[in-house]
């Protein structure tokens, strides 16, 4: 089992991660308006839209890249708006970027390494975390010394997400996790990510693939236009005519 | 900045005669020689712009060929006593065909390691020079060159060559300017900006290369011969590597690519030091952070005061201008709003027009355009393709899918000629094209787009059309700066064409924004609207649907429906399965490089190697258990 | 004689070595070409000698460590104040500026410490050890093992500490490794601060060899890009393999060609020599292995 | 209005502003030297001597019963570009009569074309053969050039050093090709050839190759004719690697940098030089006196040509009695004088030294060996 997070006050249930009525802008425009969002302790949240809806934005704040213009962003109600990307990591925010980025010409083990680069000096830690993410995905344990470069797509992306788990982090934002793999690793890997959010870990993912991302989520976000369309339930929001109709394509 | 073109005209002309001024204010030598050195080193450095800024080649040897043309010149006067204004001509071409010459070499050795090369030919030149003394006078320098005496303006030599000086650099830059509005102007920005791109939509870079090189020296060769004629007197120190430098120091300081600003970037590098000498030995120092401090606080500052003063001979930068002004005005999420209402109402009339005219639409007629033989490829030792064949048959639309790696975009590549194969060939109407560079590939009529959009983004959108029109294509340097009659019908066709195809896109309004300025479904329409320009038998599209979102997605497909009621034929590679299998007719299934199913639609779904390989299960609907919740 | 030519040659060509590794850090990390390195070398052997030497009276390992010490800061300032705004500019702008700030530096060193050239004799003045006939100074030695200690301790903690993985990551993605809470910007500046010290290191090697001038860097740092681009830009091992191959080869050349053209020769080596092989010896893709 | 065109306004008003200076009981002389870059040693040398000069003659009366002062332009040593925009400056906004420098041979001929026409005056010690043969009437040479100086090593090392297996090592530059030229031509005189002709660049440090192939070629004497610190560099290599070459050259090896810098192993070189300190000499005596007085340091040849320079430069305008150039001209013709490098004499072409010292390194001093008079 994957062990609980560190530092946890917040009980189950409870939110950790908070967006209240966020604005932010990109030069002269405006991205995001009054945008509020809210992730409990051991939740998988799932925020869906199209290209250009303000997803990205809305993980670029709270990872601290973008500054809300208004609003705040609180982590275990202390307000994390503003803070540098270093400091929100510190606390407890680990994103898994877009496209992987994993670092090529470092080995399985070296990239994972990296990842634990805030938990350095738990070196125990550090080790139990390392054999728990192997043994989530054993291919990367098979090939732990290879570079990260030369392994596939879905290889990439678990490397990507077991990087993200070194920090031990108390939310994990996924962005875009599917893109660029074809619909059978897309399959996998969300059947992946409901595997480490049945370990209790808290996720948020950002994801166009609607549907992939809504049938492992507790809770979703519809954005639209950097506004909040709908949200709910995820099994309500897979239910909903609208959203079948726009982004499930059915 | 609401000053006029007109008015932009007149600040422009009041400058141009104040510096006409000077040798009638009694202005002294002094001042006047160091203008003649700017307008000289002006002239070398708009090579160098040439070069480096617009085509994006860095030229760290520019001082050897303003040497070889001053040289050349320089001897033929003292050697042949044949006049100036033979000499100078002779040198230009002579120097102009050695700068061709390595504008090859530069075809093959690219960037960082260019500069290098060029400044090593700068220094084998200096050591030519210094060697060669029976030739070149050797070290002490060729002394006893005449010097062109212009009595009529009084003075000396300073003050005889100034206007004459002056008037020369101002019609060189006319010419430059010329030359960047011209379809080779387009395609040495389209290199710059993106040379892959450019190769594949038709541009030949090699010749463009070449050409541009070639521009390069002769403007090089044209400042050495004038500054013989205003010195008379040239060694092997005045074209040391650290003149090149410091051309290309004028060229970014006025802002890289900018042609003005090459111009004000020569009067600060040479008049700079100038100004600073009041502090004697401190002065160097002085001007090194200088340099320093321009290019940290506005690194584009001079270009940006140059090209808003030249604006009327630059393309589209007041339809740019206006544009921003627009943007500015609204907020982002009205334009994406308003892009999305444009969209889908450009796919509703090319809905209803397609339904009007279905009746005349040719069926595709079966017979093979193009051929895949047996192609493999492979990439050091992994082998992307292995041995796959398939036919696309005229008029058709075939789908390409596959997992991540199966070999999808390197097939695309090797269709339009930017991979070549390893074994197999691949033929167009029974010509094979596997062998051809990209242009001709392109010019063969093979067009396509990328997967994550190129454009060139320094351009407008309507060069970005422009480049790739079959008219404008062969890179006709000489007739283009003329202008002359055919050189303007065809620019006039390829102008008229672009904004047909801009007009299909639904963007025609966008003509005159500068790409970079696009959103990312703009940059799309952008780039299928280039792809179609030249009419081209087959289209590629990589990915066409990747990004883009409700009506710019039915826009897409209408588009494509469209022109494949036009006749066209595409090869498409997409993800989204359901997108594909309603736009194709037929479907091939690549997996690791073989080809493993080809059919329609609707057989390949069903085909258990595919489903296993490539489409997998739904993702299960099984959340997980809600009872986590009380599990602490 | 061959091998004194040989010997010489090889203990230039590491110095290139060390020269050529800086810029292949500061490209790797920073994407910029650093072209005031030799400047940096120069202002690192006046310091050296003219600071800690001669005006403080230090011995020469104190000096040397004191002058490492004094440049890895001055390498940090630089790169906060000056060289992390030049990220943003097209490369060609990046390294247009830092040759003006090299020509800022070099006029510098001759403002601070005049134009005078400094002899400094090191610790082992100009002994020399005859092995097998040819006849090698200790400084060359010297220069051999520093330049190999620093080799083997710079691929170990490449390799195998956090702090050396950390600069890899941020060599290779700087953006994700902020988003593992990496303090890139720290370690930007260290990037450079270690380069700066690979340069201090050539001057305080070289102030003995030769004289200190405010000439001292120019070449040498010219020399160093070239040793790269022949190894391969921004390669670690090729940095390392592209010095020596120019110290012997520009030597053997020298040697073997007696004319006034060997120089040209050596350029119209290496123009076909990237003719064959456009990028390098090592091209980086594949050789960024450190 | 942008900063390019601020800057030329600027330009042309300090210009202006700089000719308002030139008051009327001054009288201004112009020096054009390398106050910057690689070779601003020469520059502070230049630099001082001249200054000394303008203290004596101003503490002498001064020139034409005014105070001499002089105007200052960097020309960056071998920069023709610089040279000509300093010549320039100096000529058109200072408009001075006399210019000492520019030193180096390629500026001086750079710049010939400009002020040849009468409107001044450039005393110089470039040493080139070609500054005083171009029919240009206002230079005034104050050196041997390096056909006297190479005449003198060759003969010297013929004669007295008992070698005939000469080698030359030279800078690839204007001095370093000029001088070896020179050797070639003055070894051909004697009927013969060098036995190894080496070369380097300007800043190289290594000779190993070079030294190698002076060896092969069974070198005994080397002539070199480059820089200071690269001298002091061949010197010390050859001898690091036992090499038995005797060295003789150009005047940069009695230049008190390259004994500095050569240390020991520069005993026995010999070179030809315009100026001894220790020349018993009674003029070079009491100038090197003054010298150290004022400098705390030895002078050497830069400061004592150009002191020499300025002297000529303040006695050719008291003799003429005005500082029309034309008429300081035929001053100079007329003159005859001694000064600190040797008896001025000048020629129609402007060659006015016709002698040089040899010089050997003893005991880390240089030695009078000869002085040969041409």
């Amino acid at each position: 089992m994957l062990s609980v997070p560190e530092n946890s006050p917040a009980g189950a249930g409870e939110f950790i991660l908070k967006l209240s009525n966020v604005d932010s802008y990109y030069g002269k425009a405006q991205i995001l308006f009054d945008l509020s969002l809210e992730v409990k302790e051991r939740e998988v949240v799932a925020v869906i839209g199209a290209n250009g809806a303000g997803k990205s934005t809305t993980l670029n704040v709270i990872i601290g890249r973008v500054k809300p213009a208004a609003g705040s962003v609180t982590l275990d109600g202390e307000s994390i708006g503003g803070d540098g990307i270093q400091a929100i990591v510190k606390k407890g925010i680990t994103c898994v970027p877009q496209r992987r980025r994993i670092f090529p010409t470092m080995t399985v083990r070296e990239n994972l390494e990296v990842g634990s680069y805030i938990r350095r000096h738990d070196k125990a830690g550090t080790r139990r975390v390392m054999e728990e993410v192997l043994s989530l995905f054993p291919v990367l344990a098979k090939k732990a010394n290879s570079l990260g470069g030369l392994l596939s797509g879905g290889e990439q992306q678990m490397l990507a997400i077991g990087r993200g788990l070194m920090a031990r982090p108390r939310v994990l934002l996924l962005d875009e996790p599917s893109m660029g793999l074809s619909p059978k690793l897309t399959t996998e890997m969300f059947e992946d990510i409901r595997r480490i959010a049945d370990m209790g870990r808290t996720v948020l993912i950002v994801e166009q693939n609607a549907y992939a991302a809504l049938s492992v989520a507790d809770q979703g976000y519809v954005l639209e236009n950097g506004r909040v369309a709908l949200s709910g339930d995820a099994d309500d929001l897979i239910e909903n005519d609208y959203v079948r109709q726009t982004y499930l394509g059915a | 900045m609401k000053i006029s073109m007109r008015n932009r005209k007149i600040i422009l002309a009041a400058i141009l005669v104040a510096f006409l001024l000077p040798p009638f204010l009694g202005v002294n030598g002094y001042a006047l020689q160091v203008l003649d050195m700017a307008f000289i080193y002006a002239i070398a450095a708009l090579g160098v712009t040439i070069a480096t800024g617009i085509t994006g080649m860095v030229v760290l040897g520019q001082a050897a060929f303003m040497g070889l043309g001053a040289y050349t010149s320089g001897l033929i006067m003292t050697g042949t006593s044949l006049p100036w204004w033979l000499a100078l001509p002779i040198a230009i071409v002579v120097t102009g065909l050695i700068g061709a010459g390595l504008g090859l070499i530069s075809t093959r050795i690219k960037e960082h390691y260019l500069a290098i090369t060029t400044l090593g030919l700068n220094e084998i030149f200096r050591l030519i020079v210094l060697n060669e003394s029976w030739l070149t006078g050797g070290p002490f320098g060729l002394r006893d060159i005449p010097t062109l005496q212009i009595p009529v303006m009084g003075g000396g030599l300073a003050q005889q060559h100034y206007i004459p000086l002056f008037v020369l650099t101002v019609l060189v830059y006319a010419l430059a300017l010329r030359i960047y509005k011209t379809s080779f102007g387009r395609q040495m920005r389209a290199i710059r900006d993106d040379d892959l791109a450019a190769e594949s939509m038709g541009v030949n870079s090699r010749a463009v290369r070449v050409m541009a090189f070639a521009l390069c020296s002769i403007f090089g060769a044209l400042a050495g011969g004038v500054f013989v004629l205003t010195f008379g007197f040239i060694s092997p120190n005045n074209f040391l590597v650290f003149e090149s430098i410091k051309m290309l120091l004028m060229v970014v300081v006025g802002g890289l690519g900018s042609i003005g600003g090459t111009f004000l970037g020569a009067l600060v590098v040479v008049g700079l030091p100038e100004v600073l000498r009041e502090f004697q030995t401190y002065y160097l120092a002085i001007f090194g952070i200088t340099v320093v401090i321009i290019l940290l606080t506005v690194p584009r500052g001079l270009g940006i005061i140059a090209d808003w003063l030249l604006a009327p001979w630059l393309p589209g930068e007041e339809g740019n201008a206006l544009a921003q002004a627009k943007a500015e005005d609204m907020s982002n999420a009205a334009t994406i709003e308003e892009e999305d209402e444009r969209a889908t109402a450009v796919a509703v009339r090319l809905r209803s027009e397609r339904e009007q005219a279905v009746v005349n639409a040719p069926k595709a007629t079966g017979d093979v355009l193009l051929k895949v033989e047996n192609v493999s490829k492979s990439f050091g030792g992994i082998r992307a393709l292995k041995d796959v064949r398939f036919d696309i048959r005229r008029g058709e639309i075939l789908g390409l899918i596959g997992p991540n790696g199966s070999g999808k975009s390197t097939m695309i590549n090797a269709c339009s000629g930017i991979v070549r194969v390893t074994a197999g060939k691949i033929l167009l109407d029974g010509k094979v094209i596997s062998h051809l560079p990209a242009w001709d590939v392109h010019a063969a009529g093979v067009s396509r787009i990328f997967q994550n959009v190129r454009v060139w983004n320094s351009m407008t959108v309507l060069e970005n059309v422009m480049v790739c029109h079959a008219a404008t294509r062969d890179t006709h340097v000489i007739t283009g700066a003329i202008g002359t009659a055919k050189a303007r019908a065809d620019e006039d066709m390829a102008r008229e064409d672009a904004l047909k195809a801009l007009d299909l896109m639904g963007i025609r309004h966008l003509a005159n924004r500068r790409a970079s300025d696009l959103s990312f479904g703009q940059s799309r329409l952008v780039e299928l609207a280039r792809s179609i320009v030249n009419k081209p038998k087959l289209l590629l599209l990589d990915e066409p649907g990747a990004g883009l979102r409700g009506g710019l997605i039915m826009e897409l497909a209408e588009i494509l429906k469209q022109l494949r009621n036009q006749g066209m034929t595409i090869l498409v590679v997409e993800h989204r399965v359901k997108l594909v299998v309603s736009m194709c007719d037929r479907i091939v299934v690549l997996n690791l490089g073989d080809k493993i199913a080809e059919g329609s639609a609707q057989s390949v779904a069903r085909d258990p190697v595919v489903v296993d390989a490539y489409l997998g299960g739904k993702v299960e609907r099984k959340r997980r258990l809600k009872a986590i919740e009380t599990t602490t | 004689m061959l091998g004194q030519v040989v010997a010489s040659g090889l203990a230039m060509g590491a110095i290139y070595a060390l020269v050529a590794l800086g810029y292949a850090f500061v490209w790797r990390t920073m994407n910029i070409v650093n072209f005031a390195a030799g400047e940096f070398l120069t202002f690192a052997a006046f310091i050296f000698v003219a600071t800690f030497v001669n005006r403080l009276g230090l011995p020469f390992y104190l000096a040397a460590i004191f002058a490492c010490v004094a440049m890895a800061s001055l390498g940090a300032a630089f790169s906060r104040i000056v060289f992390a705004r030049l990220q943003k500019e097209r490369t060609i702008v990046a390294i247009i500026a830092t040759v003006g700030f090299g020509l800022f530096l070099k006029e510098m060193a001759r403002i601070i410490y005049g134009p005078q050239p400094l002899l400094n004799t090191g610790p082992f003045g100009f002994e020399t050890i005859n092995v097998g006939g040819i006849s090698v100074t200790k400084q060359q030695l010297l220069v051999f093992a520093v330049v190999i200690v620093v080799m083997v301790l710079q691929y170990l903690v490449l390799r195998y500490t956090m702090i050396g993985k950390v600069m890899r990551a941020v060599a290779q993605d700087r953006e994700t490794a902020q988003l593992m809470g990496i303090p890139v910007n720290a370690v930007l500046a260290g990037t450079f601060a270690y380069a700066s010290v690979l340069s201090a290191i050539g001057g305080i090697l070289l102030a003995p060899m030769f004289f200190v001038t405010t000439e001292l860097g120019t070449l040498v740092g010219l020399k160093g890009f070239v040793a790269m681009i022949i190894g391969g830009f921004g390669s670690i091992p090729g940095a390392i393999i592209g010095g020596l191959i120019l110290g012997l080869g520009e030597n053997l050349a020298a040697f073997s060609i007696s004319a006034p053209y060997k120089d040209a020769i050596a350029f119209v080596l290496l123009l076909v020599f990237l003719l064959v092989r456009p990028k390098g010896l090592i091209p980086e893709a594949s050789a960024d292995r450190a | 209005m942008n900063g390019k065109i601020k800057a030329a306004l600027l330009a042309g008003v300090l210009a202006v502003g700089s000719v308002a200076t030139a008051s009327a009981d001054e009288i201004k002389l112009g020096a054009s030297a390398p106050l910057t870059g690689p070779r601003a040693l020469l520059g502070k040398y230049f630099k001082e001597g001249v200054d000394m000069a303008v203290e004596e003659i101003n503490a002498n009366g001064g020139v034409l019963g005014k105070k001499l002062s002089i105007a200052y332009e960097d020309d960056q040593a071998d920069n023709p570009n610089a040279a000509i925009t300093s010549m320039s400056k100096l000529m058109e906004v200072a408009k001075v009569p006399i210019v000492l420098g520019p030193h180096f041979s390629v500026a001086q001929l750079a710049t010939m074309k400009n002020y040849c026409n009468g409107s001044l005056i450039s005393i110089t010690g470039a040493s080139g053969v070609p500054v005083t043969d171009q029919g240009c009437n206002y230079v005034i040479r104050i050196r041997g050039n390096d056909n006297l100086q190479a005449k003198a090593v060759v003969a010297y090392a013929l004669d007295h050093l008992k070698v005939s297996k000469i080698g030359i090592i030279s800078i690839n530059d204007d001095f370093g090709k000029g001088g070896a030229e020179r050797v070639v031509a003055a070894l051909k005189e004697k009927g013969l050839s060098p036995v190894a002709n080496e070369t380097h660049n300007a800043g190289d440090a290594d000779f190993s190759a070079q030294l190698s192939s002076l060896q092969k070629a069974g070198a005994e004497l080397v002539v070199m004719w480059t820089h200071d610190n690269e001298s002091a560099l061949i010197v010390r290599q050859t001898r690091q690697f036992g090499l038995p070459f005797k060295f003789a050259g150009s005047t940069s090896l009695s230049q008190p940098v390259f004994i500095e810098l050569a240390g020991p192993t520069a005993e026995g070189v010999v070179s030809a030089t315009d100026f001894l300190p220790a020349n018993p000499d009674p003029n070079v005596k009491a100038f090197v006196e003054k010298f150290h007085k004022k400098y705390g340091e030895m002078p050497e040849l830069y400061a004592a040509t150009y002191y020499d320079g300025a002297i000529l430069a303040a006695k050719a305008i008291n003799d003429a009695g005005t500082t029309d150039a034309v008429k300081v001209r035929e001053a100079f013709a007329k003159m005859d004088t001694q000064g600190v490098l040797g008896h001025y004499k000048c020629e129609a072409n402007g060659d006015c030294n016709h002698q040089t010292n040899i010089v050997e390194i003893k005991n880390g001093q240089p030695s009078l060996l000869t002085v040969v008079k041409f």
